[in-house]
């Protein structure tokens, strides 16, 4: 016996929600590249979620493909950090809105 | 089973290794180097010719290799697949063999250009095209090879494409081809009305288990005119033949490969691989004869007026192509193959030895500047010498033995005009290469530049299509002569001949030999007339008002201009001024005055901070969701 | 009474449970730390020639305590540039991972302990059917440790040092890992107690000697020994990460060391040495050992087994001297990463091919 | 397989926890505290502290630690493939797995390659 | 019923911690709680019975990702200055909570009270969450999957070459960006 799947795809939607909400209101980019890698942690839960209820192995592999997305988006957004970072000494966000500089 | 798949495999590899080659050219080839270059686009190009060689000599014909389906059309569907019988096959030999030939002659004469690796991408894409173009089963298959090489065409005439003429003889070629293609894709459509399908053989299986209404045949018919359509565009018969001469403007190879050997014979082609259809209409069959003769005769009278090396072997081109049209036109397809496989060598020939001369001239084409370099250009000259004899048709070479074989079934139809076309053609076209010779390479040296024998690379193929133009004529040679007719029984399963000679062995013999020796003393008498007004030539044409129709080509491009070019500039005129001016300009300024009075107060909307972005799209998200709830309820 | 309270099965079943941890957790920390430095202080000296520690106990044996001691009376320093709340967390977080990763480290074949148990059970604190990966998982988290240590200290020879470290760390991790995967393809199992059986017949070493070459060195690296011992190279960063660390904060930097030492030493044994076998191509079973009463002999043969490779720990950290930092990058991507793959491809390409002929 | 292996691991984890953060805590009791500016500033080999303390370092660092994460996750895909490999292996399909596997791990050393050609493997500043 | 009862505990852990790391202000601390989170997000994942992808969630995330995280807030090694201020609360999280609170509403009236019975149970010889069980679905049905993942992790790797790599000047001090020492 387990846990509804509902439990579990609240659970999943809420962290989203705490990383989608985290996303808005920071200003500085590495917590906000943190807040997306939250998100995408509360979207595999559903994926993990949906494997068990079916117990079906696909969801899990989902799941694998997803961290590799993940991996790969923060190695790309940490270095463009650091890229804007040499240029404007600044994380700030909101420095960022020009779109030459 | 198992034999088909390494035969798919190796068919794969013929079309592919080409296609390869020119995606590598194109991308790597600045970074290869020449040297690497070379080698590739010849080795590929070889590697090519040895897998269609490898199914020439073991396949068991006819061939049919399936990849994959296509496109799905309502009840049928079009396979990608490759045909292989004896025309196709025949075909892809030469322009296999002949294109390696003609690359390793083109990396000697390409040497040092700064487009080197583009050139060789664009030849590989070429073969590559005139491969689809012959192996595919299907129209569509055969339309894409078509239009490639088309495309090819188009490049690489326009290939040193900061000169303005010869980017414009690009356009010319391309959009005079466009009228061609136009035909074909009609004559497609109609097939596909009638018969419902595209692959080749379905439709000619069809034609040849018969029963049409008169409602098909008119279909058919029309499909058959379209077909010669795009035949002359591609072949630059009447009406459509103005682009094959501006077509010289791209390197000489190129005119020796495309405009010469391979592509210019796909209308050929197209008229031998679907017989069976204008089988059913021989009224076409006769309009094909006769444009190919006017053509043929049309051609060659420009051609004796022509000063530059390379537009007379442009305008004998057409002349050569009209006979293989009058072949084709009287029901006598293997006359006509078998003349499209000798011109291939000779033509090639004949090009790649006026290259040799430019070359060894510094890009000098006129011929008032040539003479004298017999001497000078010893392999040249005679390499040269067996490619005029070929085609002015002294026995026994390549050329005569063709020809002579069209001009055996052109009097064996009793149609005395084409009769009279052909024998003046003959003529004319010994006399225009005699001039071509004498002038360059007899008297004295009337150039500004010192002349010098072309490179290893570019002689050692003059020397192998000379031996090929001088021996060709063996493959079919006729069984009056103690021939074996080689060619004619390899195509007789696929082309059937209209013309059967119905005399008895010994009266054929002679009259067949009363026509060789017709033939070759009118090549002759054409050689010798040319020698003697040439001899002395100083560089001063005589000219005449009686002559200048000729030297002006018949003011042909000048008509097209004003008949078609004018009006169409009108048109576009008045589509400029008024359509676009005021209709599509008024539609179009108000719309952008609406989104820009918009955008006014939607920029306020883009801050540049990207969380506020993502908020949006939250939002978005929640509407969404709303949406499906209450789109549930 | 007590008697059939003692045989209730559940009793002895939670018994052997709390007997396992008990064993591994105060063999790891109770005993292999201390007695490590003792032997790492007296080899030194025997390399040296000199003596080493020798005055507190018999041989200097007691020294460790003494010095474990001292450590935990030593004054708290806080210096004050340092993030407080992680410059604490720092060691504490060493600690963990240490003592996480030999959950899943079996220690001798599934055994009754001479009939006591109904049922043979492991010998092993987590029966994870993921233990290889677990451990890979659970060692991949010390390197927070090192880069907090850096970071909270404040201190521009600390946080150099971290960043080399934990660079190093990750560094060798892939190269360890990628040599794990050829073991996977030889043991076909990432049960640890299932690689350590299908060894019995011939140990790993043999046909993967290649992917052995890459984890000695990877392992090494690891743990931050010599010759790879760069971010605590005293003449360059004074002692790296843990130079504002003193008293007992550093001990535990210290600890985790030694602990995590011990840890990949059992699961370089288990991965290429046959585990707790007694001989390559020869297993207890063959000598005729009857496993039944002698349970303890393999366990026993597996645990000298760990103190001969922390032994040769000592040894290679007294006798190879130590990289230059751009030359360790280099060993590790440019030399072993490329074994390793090369190693696989090997692997399978054998595996396959020996299958079809 | 079952939830209570997972307990052992607990156990583990809370000993580690309480040994952590029990000789931390002894050591605040047991230990003197006697701070003075000189003995709580930042190390520096005795002389006074130079140079910037929130100095940035090289950039190589972060290429190494991306390095690290792509090629890991690369490992975490062999691994069920090499644990897959006997199975397929014994079920006759040995060549399908072997492809699938030196496809991936063809692209992963194209990367390789890559960052070494590059020069991102060099430890040269 | 206790694995319930440790399912809502382990739930509860992880919506605090996932809390933290959206509200706490400084990165160091949202990334230790992140870790912490994947912590726990693991534990559920074994609740779940996925036991490979819940070692790979600390493998991966915790082991792996953020320890990148926490090498370029090393790196950049910031003073709270430069990080700026930070918003704690702000009236999109309203919106946000909104949106959270209409998504469990529809859970429920969408999939009905079938969804908040408990899921099967595992049979006892299931391999269900074992490597096993995912590399054969990972190898057979998701090949693709398997192979582009192979690409797009050659994608990033050269896409950070080309962002981040300088090609190093001959003679540059041993550390880039020195800062101003702000006086």
């Amino acid at each position: 016996m387990s846990a509804p799947i509902a439990y579990v795809l609240f659970l999943s939607f809420a962290v989203f929600c705490f990383g989608a909400c985290g996303f808005l209101i920071r200003k500085n980019a590495l917590s906000l590249l943190i807040c997306l890698e939250l998100m995408l942690s509360g979207v595999n839960m559903a994926f993990v979620g949906f494997s068990r209820l079916h117990q079906n192995e696909g969801g899990n592999v989902l799941y694998f493909l997803v961290i590799t997305v993940a991996a790969c988006e923060s190695a790309i957004g940490l270095a463009l950090i650091l890229n804007f970072f040499r240029l404007k000494k600044s994380v700030r966000l909101d420095e960022a809105r020009a779109l030459e500089g | 089973m198992e034999e088909q798949s390494h035969l798919q495999c190796i068919a794969a590899l013929a079309v592919l290794l080409p296609l390869v080659g020119s995606a590598l050219w194109f991308s790597l080839g600045k970074k290869f180097g020449e040297k690497f270059v070379s080698i590739g686009a010849v080795s590929f190009l070889a590697l090519s010719f040895a897998c269609i060689a490898y199914i020439f000599f073991t396949a068991t014909l006819p061939l049919r290799i399936n990849f994959f389906q296509w496109l799905p059309l309502g009840t049928s569907s079009v396979s990608f697949a490759f045909l292989f019988d004896p025309l196709s096959l025949a075909l892809s030999m030469v322009v296999t063999g002949v294109g390696t030939l003609i690359h390793l002659y083109a990396t000697g004469y390409m040497h040092g250009d700064a487009g080197f690796g583009r050139f060789f991408s664009y030849l590989n894409l070429f073969v590559f095209s005139m491969l689809m173009l012959t192996l595919s089963d299907s129209l569509p298959g055969l339309f894409l090879g078509w239009e490639g090489v088309g495309l090819c065409s188009y490049l690489l005439i326009s290939f040193w494409f900061t000169d303005e003429a010869n980017a414009s003889a690009g356009k010319k070629a391309f959009i005079v081809n466009r009228v061609g293609d136009f035909g074909f894709l009609l004559a497609m459509f109609c097939i596909f009305k009638v018969f419902g399908a595209l692959s080749i053989p379905e439709i000619l299986q069809t034609v040849q288990a018969g029963n049409f209404s008169g409602d098909d045949l008119f279909w058919t018919r029309l499909a058959c005119f379209g077909l010669v359509l795009g035949a002359a565009g591609k072949s630059a018969q009447i009406p459509l033949y103005v682009w094959l001469p501006d077509a010289m403007a791209g390197p000489t190879p190129v005119s020796a490969l495309i405009h010469a050997a391979t592509m210019v014979t796909a209308g050929v082609y197209l008229c031998c691989r679907m017989q069976p259809l204008f089988l059913l209409h021989l009224d076409v069959l006769n309009v094909i004869a006769y444009m190919g003769a006017i053509t043929a005769f049309f051609a060659a009278t420009i051609a004796i007026f022509q000063n530059d090396i390379k537009k007379v072997l442009a305008y004998s081109t057409i002349s050569q192509l009209g006979y293989m049209f009058l072949a084709v036109g009287l029901g006598a397809p293997v006359a006509a193959y078998f003349h499209l496989i000798t011109h291939a060598f000779f033509k090639a020939l004949l090009f790649l030895g006026a290259g040799s001369v430019i070359h060894g001239l510094h890009h000098e084409q006129d011929m008032r500047h040539m003479g004298g370099l017999r001497t000078k250009m010893p392999i040249t000259f005679w390499c040269m010498t067996i490619g005029v004899l070929a085609i002015a048709g002294v026995p026994p070479l390549s050329g005569f033995v063709s020809k002579d074989e069209i001009l055996h079934n052109v009097w064996g139809n009793h149609d005395w005009t084409l009769v009279a076309l052909a024998f003046t053609t003959a003529f004319m076209t010994a006399f225009y290469m005699g001039r071509l010779w004498i002038m360059t390479f007899f008297g004295k040296f009337r150039g500004h530049h010192e002349a010098h024998e072309s490179p290893w690379t570019m002689t050692s193929v003059l020397v192998i299509l000379a031996a090929a133009s001088a021996l060709a004529g063996i493959l079919n040679w006729p069984h009056l002569w103690g021939g074996s007719e080689t060619l004619g029984t390899y195509l007789s399963t696929v082309v059937q001949a209209l013309i059967h000679h119905a005399e008895d062995p010994a009266h054929a013999l002679q009259s067949s030999l009363t026509l060789a020796v017709v033939s070759s003393l009118v090549g002759l008498a054409g050689l010798t007339i040319a020698y003697f007004r040439y001899r002395n030539f100083s560089g001063e044409e005589f000219s005449s008002p009686a002559f200048r129709p000729f030297q002006n080509k018949y003011y042909i491009d000048e008509l097209y201009d004003a008949i078609v070019v004018k009006n169409l500039r009108m048109f576009g005129k008045f589509l400029w001024k008024v359509v676009d001016g005021f209709v599509l300009d008024g539609v179009l300024n108000g719309s952008a005055a609406l989104a820009s009075r918009t955008s006014t107060y939607l920029r306020q909307l883009q801050t540049g901070l990207m969380q506020q972005y993502a908020l949006w799209i939250w939002i978005g998200f929640l509407i969404l969701l709303l949406g499906a709830w209450t789109g549930r309820s | 009474m007590v008697e059939t309270f003692l045989s209730n099965p559940d009793f002895i079943k939670w018994a052997f449970f709390a007997g396992k941890i008990l064993l591994l957790f105060g063999l790891a920390f109770g005993v292999v730390a201390p007695v490590m430095i003792w032997v790492e202080r007296r080899v030194a000296g025997l390399i040296q020639d000199r003596y080493g520690p020798n005055r507190v106990g018999p041989f200097g044996l007691l020294q460790s305590l003494a010095d474990g001691i001292k450590l935990l009376l030593k004054e708290d320093l806080r210096p004050t540039e340092i993030r407080p709340v992680f410059y604490l967390l720092a060691p504490i977080l060493s600690v963990i991972p240490a003592a996480m990763a030999f959950a899943v480290i079996p220690f001798g074949p599934p055994t009754t302990l001479g009939g006591l148990l109904p049922t043979p059970m492991r010998l092993q604190i987590a029966e994870l059917n993921v233990g290889l990966v677990y451990v890979l998982a659970i060692s991949s988290l010390s390197v927070y440790a090192i880069a907090l240590a850096g970071w909270a200290s404040n201190n521009k020879f600390s946080v150099l040092g971290s960043l080399r470290a934990s660079a190093q760390m990750i560094s060798y991790e892939l190269a360890a890992g990628l040599a794990i995967v050829s073991v996977i393809l030889l043991s076909g199992s990432v049960d640890l107690m299932a690689i350590a059986q299908s060894q019995t017949e011939m140990w790993n070493i043999f046909p993967g000697f290649l992917a052995f070459l890459v984890f000695l060195p990877a392992i090494f690296a690891e743990t931050n020994r010599t010759p790879f011992d760069l971010p605590e190279a005293e003449a360059e960063l004074v002692v790296g990460y843990h130079t504002e660390y003193s008293g007992i904060k550093f001990g535990l930097f210290f600890l985790a060391e030694y602990v995590n030492m011990a840890t990949v030493s059992a699961l370089c044994i288990l991965f290429f040495f046959g585990g707790w076998e007694f001989l390559p191509w020869l297993s207890w079973e063959k000598i005729g050992v009857d496993l039944n009463t002698f349970w303890f002999i393999p366990t026993i043969w597996f645990f000298t087994k760990i103190a001969a490779f922390l032994f040769f720990f000592v040894w290679v950290r007294w006798t190879l001297p130590r990289f230059r930092y751009d030359q360790l990058m280099s060993i590790g991507w440019k030399t072993l990463i490329p074994i390793a793959l090369l190693n696989i491809l090997i692997t399978t390409t054998y595996l396959v091919f020996e299958k079809a002929s | 397989m079952f939830l209570s292996e997972y307990l052992g691991v607990a156990v583990l984890l809370i000993l580690g926890l309480l040994a952590g953060c029990g000789a931390v805590a002894a050591a605040w009791l047991f230990g003197a505290k006697r701070y003075y500016p000189n003995k709580t500033s930042a190390y520096e080999c005795g002389i006074p502290s130079e140079g910037a303390e929130n100095e940035r370092f090289s950039v190589r660092f972060y290429l190494v630690a991306v390095s690290f994460i792509l090629f890991d996750i690369e490992t975490i895909f062999l691994v069920p493939w090499a644990l897959g490999f006997r199975g397929f292996l014994d079920n006759g399909h040995g060549l399908y797995i072997w492809t699938v596997g030196l496809v991936f791990l063809a692209v992963l050393t194209l990367g390789l390659v890559y960052e070494w050609r590059k020069g991102l493997l060099d430890w040269n500043t | 019923m206790l694995q319930q009862s440790l399912f809502i505990i382990m739930a509860a852990l992880v919506l605090l911690t996932a809390g933290l790391v959206a509200f706490r202000p400084r990165p160091i601390e949202s990334a230790m709680w992140l870790i912490l989170n994947f912590f726990f997000t693991a534990g559920l994942y074994v609740l779940l019975g996925s036991h490979f992808v819940a070692v790979i969630q600390i493998l991966v995330y915790a082991g792996a990702i953020m320890v990148l995280f926490v090498f370029v807030i090393l790196l950049l090694n910031l003073d709270p200055k430069e990080l700026g201020d930070e918003t704690s609360l702000h009236w999109s999280s309203v919106v946000m909570f909104v949106g959270m609170l209409s998504f469990l509403l529809l859970i429920l009236h969408v999939a009905g009270p079938q969804t908040l019975e408990p899921m099967e149970g595992l049979l006892p010889d299931s391999k269900f969450g074992s490597v096993e069980a995912l590399a054969q679905k990972l190898l057979t049905d998701y090949v693709w999957g398997f192979e582009l993942a192979g690409v797009i992790l050659l994608l990033a790797i050269v896409g950070v070459g080309m962002l981040a790599y300088r090609k190093p000047k001959p003679k540059t001090p041993k550390f880039l960006d020195h800062q101003e020492r702000p006086v």
